[in-house]
């Protein structure tokens, strides 16, 4: 396949902010992606890399805020950014419909972030140019 | 498009395998090829006789045999990574095909995915 | 860009057991494109001479490591993305 | 020094639950400890294993809840469970003290878990016998 | 329990690289305990005879590993705390 | 009382080797002697010139040059990891004793930590 203007990219971390450059590295892939014309169809959180969704995350005021850089990038360019549901609830992060259904005391998913199985990462697969993995680095 | 996931973390002392074989499965399960390759100490998933219950853990053995049912292409373990840690065909469990990772293995699959 | 086979991303340290195996996996029509941690393997010996290697410029200064221009090419995220769509797959590792 | 029934622990977890093995072999060391006759001064949190302190973890129900059960001892045998207030903030895990001071939308620590800083270690590391860690492994 | 000046603690496995780095840190009067991950040593050739070998029970048993008693003991975790005290200092790697 | 603190992670791919920097400084201000040892990749953390902003981070170059001011006692250097990497004693930050790690060198220590 050659490359186009229409070619379109998933993207899946898997690497936690302030464990790993992962969402460093997958914030400038996207951000050149966008700005070679190419489309960003979805940003899918797997494992460790559900951390990035966590509306509760305060570095110190010297340390990029991966969270909320990734959050206002998703929200102006409308990607869709998906934890993935099962990583998700095994490490604490849910949003108010997983806190109703197990009666949890409260929820922390960062909008625009949300929830959804691992069939968004295999659609991706299908449908996207490229799908592509950043992972922890140590 | 067939995808080929690869383990290559030992198991019970991460949690990277466990989701490797969730993303297996979930291929398997939206119809589209898998499979699955054990490397490096992540062999040591497919020995037998496993027993994690005392470590608050479930072993995946009876995942792994339902793998073929549910439709995975394969699971492979890298012959070297077997003999290196003592896995003999008689202490595999079944249903494991031996091979060699290189260029021509990689090769073979339109997409590679380790979970971590 | 030209095409390549396989594009592998690598961004683990060099001790890291993952860059041994995806430098075995390596074609001579393959790229190798060094990121992150794995940017640390042009400070050793260890570079491999098999195939087109990469480095990820930001990386590289991150971690003030020099670079030969006559082993590898310093590339930033727009050639990463090029580089991505080139190839007929990637690996990252 | 020989062991004697007084000597003391403080155990340090720098490994997350789901990624690692470190809270389930640190809970087996701690019970074995205390039923040896020895003290537990502290558990402390530092790093990846902050995430042990999530109250909105949620495994599946065939998987052991670490969160759980680490909060469960630590209540039972009154012993303090703190989590590095550094890498709890970085990573998410906030008390309502810190929801407060930094205008967050909920707080997610499991009690009796408490924040705290490094001189709660640098203590263990003076008055406890032995100072042991819990790393990931991977 | 016997005092050793050191007692190790390994639970990475043997390909990671603190593994090296531990066993070149073993001195012939040490201990030496394997725990989680560091119980695959045990299937290796990589098995250390310079030092007094230990290895947890559970973990050997999660993994389908098989014990040579000449080799190493098996211990609990009641084993680990006391190994714990009489050793003069502990080194988790 | 002496802890050293060993950091051998690469720099910027993890966050272990800041945090066992602030365990080091900890024990500095509660006027514990503690010293450090880079090995492994983590020697990376010791090279000159190192400029990190395009990647979003912070080096650390100027919280190590104001160790010994703290009270820390040592910023060592496995010799053997600073060959493996290229770093000359010209290509390391100043004040950096190059070391053997080893029996002997951990023995001078009641304690050692890692951060993770």
């Amino acid at each position: 396949m050659a490359a186009t203007d229409r070619d379109s990219f998933t993207l899946v971390i898997t690497g936690a902010p302030y464990a790993s450059q992962a969402p460093q590295t997958a914030l400038a892939f996207a951000r050149a992606a966008l700005e070679a014309g190419h489309r960003i169809d979805r940003v899918f959180l797997y494992g460790e890399g559900v951390h990035l969704a966590s509306a509760l995350s305060t570095p110190p005021s010297d340390e990029t805020h991966w969270p909320r850089e990734w959050a206002s990038f998703l929200q102006a360019q409308e990607i869709p950014g998906i934890a993935c549901i099962a990583s998700a609830l095994r490490r604490g992060l849910v949003d108010e419909s997983e806190q109703r259904r197990y009666e949890l005391s409260s929820h922390n998913l960062l909008s625009p972030f949300q929830i959804a199985g691992l069939g968004e990462w295999v659609e991706g697969r299908i449908k996207s140019t490229r799908t592509l993995y950043f992972h922890g680095g140590s | 498009m067939s995808t080929l996931i690869v383990i290559d973390q030992a198991p019970y002392g991460s949690w990277a395998g466990r989701e490797a074989l969730d993303m297996t499965f979930s291929l398997a399960a939206f119809d589209q090829e898998a499979a699955l390759l054990f490397t490096g100490p992540g062999v040591n998933w497919l020995r037998k006789a496993q027993q994690a219950s005392e470590i608050g853990q479930k072993t995946v053995e009876k995942n792994l045999a339902a793998a073929p049912v549910f439709g995975i292409e394969a699971i492979m373990a890298d012959r070297s990574a077997c003999a290196r840690y003592g896995l003999s065909e008689a202490s595999l469990i079944a249903g494991v095909a031996l091979v060699d990772p290189g260029p021509d293995l990689y090769r073979q699959y339109d997409h590679t995915a380790f979970a971590g | 860009m030209a095409e390549y086979p396989t594009l592998h991303i690598l961004n683990k340290a060099p001790e890291h057991p993952r860059t041994a195996q995806c430098l075995a996996a390596l074609a001579p029509e393959d790229a190798l494109l060094l990121i992150e941690n794995g940017t640390l393997l042009l400070a050793t010996q260890g570079v491999p001479a098999t195939c087109q290697l990469f480095a990820l410029a930001p990386d590289i200064q991150a971690r003030g490591l020099r670079v030969d221009t006559k082993q590898m090419k310093a590339v930033d995220y727009s050639d990463m993305v090029s580089l991505s769509l080139a190839a007929k797959r990637v690996i990252s590792w």
